[in-house]
């Protein structure tokens, strides 16, 4: 779709986009939204893109390497986090009294709820970006 | 009036889930169902769930519809 | 809360999951490392789990909670002897089944797809141990979507035709019971007010009193859920095609214990949350005793029928789920221990012929049986452990098989219903008429083409597992009291309710 | 004499050394044909050993018991030995050794020798295990054992109609555990126990009751062949290896003999076996299987066949015996376990040596054989003349003992069946014998193969000549030792 208008707009759209989907991503724990409701707005803005430009374009801006890394390290964070809670002699995934929650009011207040929500979010984020390149691109599994 | 709005709201939701179940063009299944999604976001947001409102805005109405309609470009538009 | 021993099973699902998503990253860079690494994780698992077991208060039933938050609010997680066993099952024979997979996914399995092989049956494991420690229905339904979805991708992987059709069958029929557990679950939690299962029990008593067709309704769509999942018998029709065509090791872990922890969920579910009040209303036991039955008998009857070896193994799977599904809804002690028991036993057995089948397939790549003729002359181990798999299967004692018939038969028996003894002498004669001229055929029948059969025996990596599973299968036989003592205790979790 | 405490052990090393044998049997015969049949055969030899050895402790009337109650719970495996397990046991033994060594010769024409010592040393152990044995449920598992490890020496020489018959006799086998297996937890579950000791007997007769007594009739029948569970034995007696259809024949039989003795006797107890009316069913099958079986041994042409036949009604016989109920016919019952054993054995022998020499399986080929082969048509004869029940041999004190039972018990009827069946045994055997001495100087055989000189290697004809001695021997001395084992097993068994 070589539209100048298009491609144009989506230039201008997508870091309002991107910066949208982090939004609420990061404030998940305290406005509605959280990792996967900003992941997919994340990922819908390099759909966007692929759409506009072609589909190598997007394979481009996010390889599938990099997808590979970053889906396994996410799950592999959460899991971490949770273990971590072990460590400090607590249950699986206990916030309260290992992660440093600041005072009230402020944005990080949610102890490791927001690691937990952007490794969900970057996660889901791949995830509809690979859906949509391998679907759209048919390339080989 | 929210009583007159939820009565239109939902019976929008299930003509639209009526015309994706009956019409044999596949790319206005798929916009209808987009529709549908759209709905159903509004529904949950009046249900007081403006999280599940939000995912199903972004997933229902966005990410899927446009999976559908690619997987169509790949194959044929008629049922 | 102190003794770290409490959080084996966050941590044994943890490291499985680990495992299953370290695997795709270090594959690429050192392949070789990452088979090594998935047959460390069960072995590992599986010694935690002993660790476990030795710290669990008998009859006493603790939970873990998520994060430290106690049950309305978070996830709990159930360790009860009937959970560990299951788990130690998962992963004592999924360490075995890794092992043989080595050379095995080679012949099957496209090299570049070999992590991501590992990644499934890893992400595999993960699941069915969260489903076998799950005391949450959220979390039941959640881990059952991860189990056979990952099931479903290890049965694809084989880049055959007639794969890809088979996983496709099983996907549509297990999303449709997917569909029905979620309806079912809705329907519980809008009579009871709650996810976790202690609370659920609680309300079951008040809720079946008010809405008792919610309660029927969401305990027969649970049944039809699970009972596809877990193949019981007229909703089998997806599992003969998924099993034989998948891979061996896949087919090994889908016929030896997916099916199994579904059935268990199942049972579990019926048994401690629905409990006896409602069993009480509805002759739920004697239906699934009768489904069993029917299982039990069809199921071998369609395996006579067969003439592909995977096949045969595939359709006895569905007689043999039968089994522990009679087993427990006898509803009497040694019944149930029959059942529990069966679970380990047909694992192994299962898993053993699989394996060995899939070994005469990777060899010589004949599937039929009438080619088998003789085969023991080119791989005499393999078949000689292959034997003693299907004397086991017949039931004849001395192999582990007759231990769980036995106790089938002694518990219908105890229950009142001897009729059922019949069904199990019946199926045992039955799996004598498919099982026993296999071996025979391989050992004493005389091909055309002599000579065609040279020794051939396989690679180490093959033969060991093979020869593991055959030596347990004599001394579970023959010695079975520890692992008696361990499914009475969790027989005792299923039938106090 | 040894010590008490020894003594317990020795029921478990006869049944167990056959058993772990196979594994050195296996590796040795690898290497050496040779030292693989003089292993089995010294195997055997010490097998007998500790069962002779047990004998001091029995004679006193002691029983030798041992139990490991943690192998296979909840019913546990145990060993015991009385007189009536010792005498079944000691023949078996003795008959064992003596195929045994019989077949070292006989099977070096034959394929694949190394399956099949393995397999006869666990046949032996199975069946030694059936004897000695002090449940319900151990003996179980060592007639599984048995009767597996029997299939491979039917199917032996691997000819299609070996294998069609083997399968016949697998599937039969495999109804016949399972019908027993159903027995057994049922009589588990209602006396709470499987031991095979007095007192311990199945409540008066109910449904349940005959159930179970009918899954034991057939589970034993099958193996014994009484009539109605006959239709594999005809067939793959004869198509095993002479040595294997000796021991299918003279040994394996018995053990279907021993267990429904066992569960007459000291599971339903005499009165409730009488009670409920199976006694008059038992002795009814037992005539009409020992009519069938004589009537169509007339009618087989083929030696081994009417061999086979005459099994069956030597069966009924047995059954008849311990259907009757009293000492004599107990005796006598007892007694023809040993007489016919040695018999059977005998004539299986004696027809595998004619086989193996002239290539001939049929009655009417076999013409003028005696001058052939005069030492094995000698002890054919004898065998034969001592199933017929002629006077000094040892059939006839068994028929003596039996018919006497009959009268005792009032069933005057059986003593008639057991002339005529004598009679018919007569019109069967007595025409082989006289048409190989007297028909002529066996023309038609053409020549025999003859090795080392005589008709017959020196490792067969020595078994042969010793069953032929011991049926004389048995016979002559009319109160020896086997007969004072058959009047002691009868006691213990009537006052359990």
């Amino acid at each position: 779709m070589d539209d100048l208008v298009l491609q144009t707009i989506t230039r201008i759209l997508m870091p309002f986009i991107q910066v949208y989907g982090i939004f609420v991503i990061v404030n998940g724990h305290l406005s509605p939204g959280g990792g996967f409701a900003g992941g997919t707005i994340l990922g819908a803005s390099v759909i966007l893109y692929a759409l506009t430009f072609n589909v190598g374009a997007a394979e481009d801006l996010y390889p599938d390497d990099l997808a590979e890394a970053v889906e396994s390290s996410s799950v592999l964070i959460f899991v971490l986090v949770g273990l971590f809670a072990i460590l400090m002699g607590a249950n699986f995934l206990t916030n309260i009294g290992i992660f440093p929650s600041p005072e009230t009011g402020t944005l990080f207040t949610g102890g490791f709820v927001t690691p937990l929500t952007l490794a969900i979010g970057v996660k889901v984020a791949s995830t509809v970006i690979t859906l949509f390149t391998h679907l759209f691109g048919e390339k080989k599994p | 009036m929210t009583e007159i709005f939820h009565v239109m709201v939902l019976t929008f939701l299930i003509i639209c889930a009526i015309a994706v179940a009956y019409i044999r063009d596949l790319l206005s299944a798929v916009i209808l169902f987009a529709a549908y999604s759209l709905m159903m976001a509004v529904i949950w947001q009046q249900l007081d769930a403006p999280d599940i409102a939000m995912a199903e805005a972004a997933i229902g109405a966005g990410v899927t519809t446009l999976l559908f309609v690619v997987t169509i470009s790949k194959t044929r538009r008629q049922e | 809360m102190n003794d770290p021993t409490v959080h084996i099973p966050v941590i044994v699902i943890c490291t499985s999951l680990i495992g299953a998503f370290l695997a795709p990253v270090l594959g690429k860079y050192r392949p070789a490392l990452v088979g090594l690494m998935a047959r460390l994780i069960a072995p590992v698992n599986a010694l935690l789990l002993v660790i476990l077991l030795r710290y669990v208060d008998a009859g006493e039933t603790f939970h873990y909670y998520m994060g430290g938050w106690a049950p309305p609010w978070g996830i709990a997680l159930s360790v009860d002897y009937l959970a560990i066993y299951v788990a130690l099952i998962i992963h004592l024979v999924s360490a075995v089944i890794l092992l043989y997979a080595k050379d095995d996914l080679f012949g099957e399995v496209r090299g570049d797809l070999h992590r991501w092989y590992y990644t499934l049956f890893l992400l595999l494991v993960a699941a069915m141990t969260a489903l076998a420690f799950s005391h949450d229905f959220f979390n039941i339904f959640v881990f059952t979507e991860i189990a056979t979805i990952a099931a479903c991708a290890l049965i694809a992987i084989k880049p055959k035709k007639e794969c890809i059709e088979a996983s496709f069958k099983y996907l549509i029929l297990s999303t449709v019971g997917s569909g029905f557990i979620l309806l079912a679950l809705a329907l519980i939690y809008m009579v009871t007010g709650h996810f976790n299962l202690t609370l659920v029990a609680q309300n079951m008593g008040a809720a079946a009193e008010a809405y008792p067709l919610n309660i029927m309704v969401s305990l027969a769509l649970l049944i039809v859920g699970f009972g596809v999942k877990s193949a019981l018998f007229p909703l089998h029709v997806w599992l003969p095609d998924a099993h034989s065509s998948a891979p061996s090791p896949s087919s090994a872990v889908l016929s030896g214990l997916v099916v199994k922890i579904y059935a268990v969920v199942l049972i579990r579910i019926i048994l401690t949350v629905f409990g006896g009040e409602v069993l009480a209303a509805a002759p739920i036991a004697d239906m699934i005793l009768i489904i069993a039955s029917v299982a039990i008998i069809a199921g071998s009857l369609f395996a006579l029928a067969q003439t592909d070896i995977k096949l045969l193994l595939a359709f006895s799977t569905v007689a043999q789920v039968g089994y522990i599904y009679m087993g427990i809804s006898l509803l009497s002690e040694t019944g149930t221990m029959g059942g529990l028991v069966h679970i380990f036993n047909h694992a192994l057995m299962k898993t053993l012929l699989f394996l060995a089948a899939g070994a005469i397939i990777h060899q010589t790549g004949l599937r039929k049986i009438s080619d088998l003729d003789g085969i023991a002359k080119r791989m005499p181990i393999t078949m000689a452990v292959f034997s003693v798999g299907a004397l086991s299967m017949v039931g004849i004692p001395g192999f582990n098989g007759f231990i769980s018939k036995m106790y089938l038969a002694t518990g219908a028996f105890d229950a009142g219903k001897p009729v059922f003894i019949l069904v199990i002498l019946m199926s045992s004669l039955l799996n004598g008429l498919y099982y026993l001229p296999i071996v025979v055929r391989a050992f004493l029948g005389t091909n055309a083409e002599e000579g065609k059969f040279a020794k051939d025996e396989l690679p180490l990596s093959m033969t060991f597992p093979l020869v593991i599973l055959g030596l347990a299968c004599i001394y579970f036989g023959l010695l079975p009291g520890s692992l008696l003592e361990l499914v009475r205790k969790a027989a005792h979790y299923l039938i106090a309710v | 004499m040894l010590d008490a405490e020894l003594v317990k052990y020795l029921p478990v090393a006869a049944v167990l050394l056959p058993l772990v044998a196979c594994i050195p049997l296996w590796a040795i015969e690898q290497r050496s044909a040779q030292i693989r049949d003089w292993f089995a055969i010294s195997i055997n030899a010490i097998s007998l050993g500790l069962i002779v050895a047990m004998y001091p402790t029995i004679a006193r009337g002691g029983t030798i018991f041992l139990e490991f109650p943690q192998l296979l719970p909840p019913f546990g495996i145990s060993f015991k030995v009385d007189v009536v397990g010792f005498s079944f046991a000691l023949i078996a033994a003795f008959v064992w050794l003596l195929c045994t060594i019989y077949s070292k010769s006989y099977m070096e024409y034959e394929p694949a020798c190394n399956r099949y010592y393995p397999f006869l040393l666990l046949c032996l152990s199975g069946c030694l295990g059936v004897f000695l044995t002090g449940d319900l449920f151990s003996l179980f598992l060592f007639f599984e054992l048995m009767s597996l490890a029997s299939y491979v020496l039917v199917v032996h020489n691997q000819t299609k109609e070996a294998l069609a018959v083997g399968y016949r006799y697998l599937m039969l086998t495999l109804v016949a555990s399972l019908s027993l297996l159903f027995a057994i937890i049922i009589t588990f579950e209602v006396t709470g126990s499987t031991s095979l000791v007095s007192g311990n007997y199945f409540p008066a007769a109910s449904g349940l009751a005959s159930i179970t007594f009918f899954a034991f009739l057939a589970g034993f029948g099958m193996k014994m062949g009484i009539v109605p569970f006959h239709i594999w034995l005809p067939e793959a007696h004869p198509v095993a290896p002479a040595g294997a259809s000796a021991l299918l024949s003279g040994i394996m039989l018995k053990t279907g003999a021993y267990g429904l003795l066992r569960v007459i006797y000291q599971v339903f107890g005499m009165e409730t076996v009488s009670g409920a009316g199976w006694q008059t069913m038992l002795l009814v099958m037992a005539g009409i299987t020992i009519l069938f079986g004589s009537a169509l041994a007339i009618a087989q042409r083929g030696l081994k066949k009417r061999l086979a036949y005459s099994s069956i009604a030597q069966m009924g016989y047995i059954l008849m015996g311990m259907a009757l109920f009293n000492e004599n016919g107990l005796t006598g019952d007892v007694y023809h376990v040993f007489t016919h054993a040695l018999i059977k054995s005998t004539l299986f022998l004696c027809a595998g040596a004619i086989i193996s020499a002239t290539g001939k399986h049929t009655v009417d080929e076999i013409k003028g054989i005696g001058y052939r082969m005069p030492v094995t048509m000698t002890c054919f004869t004898i065998a034969a003349l001592a199933m017929i029940g002629i006077p000094p041999l040892n059939g006839f004190v068994s028929k003596v003992f039996l018919s006497v039972g009959a009268l005792d018990a009032g069933q005057s009827a059986y003593a008639v069946i057991l002339v005529i069946s004598s009679l018919m045994n007569g019109i069967y055997y007595l025409p082989i014998v006289i048409s190989a001495f007297l028909g002529g100087e066996g023309e038609a055989i053409g020549p025999i193969k003859r090795r080392f000189g005589l008709e017959m290697a020196p490792s067969m004809m020595v078994p042969i000549v010793i069953l032929s001695v011991a049926i004389f021997a048995t016979g002559l001395m009319p109160e020896g030792f086997a007969l004072q084992l058959s009047k002691a097993a009868a006691q213990l068994l009537l006052s359990s």
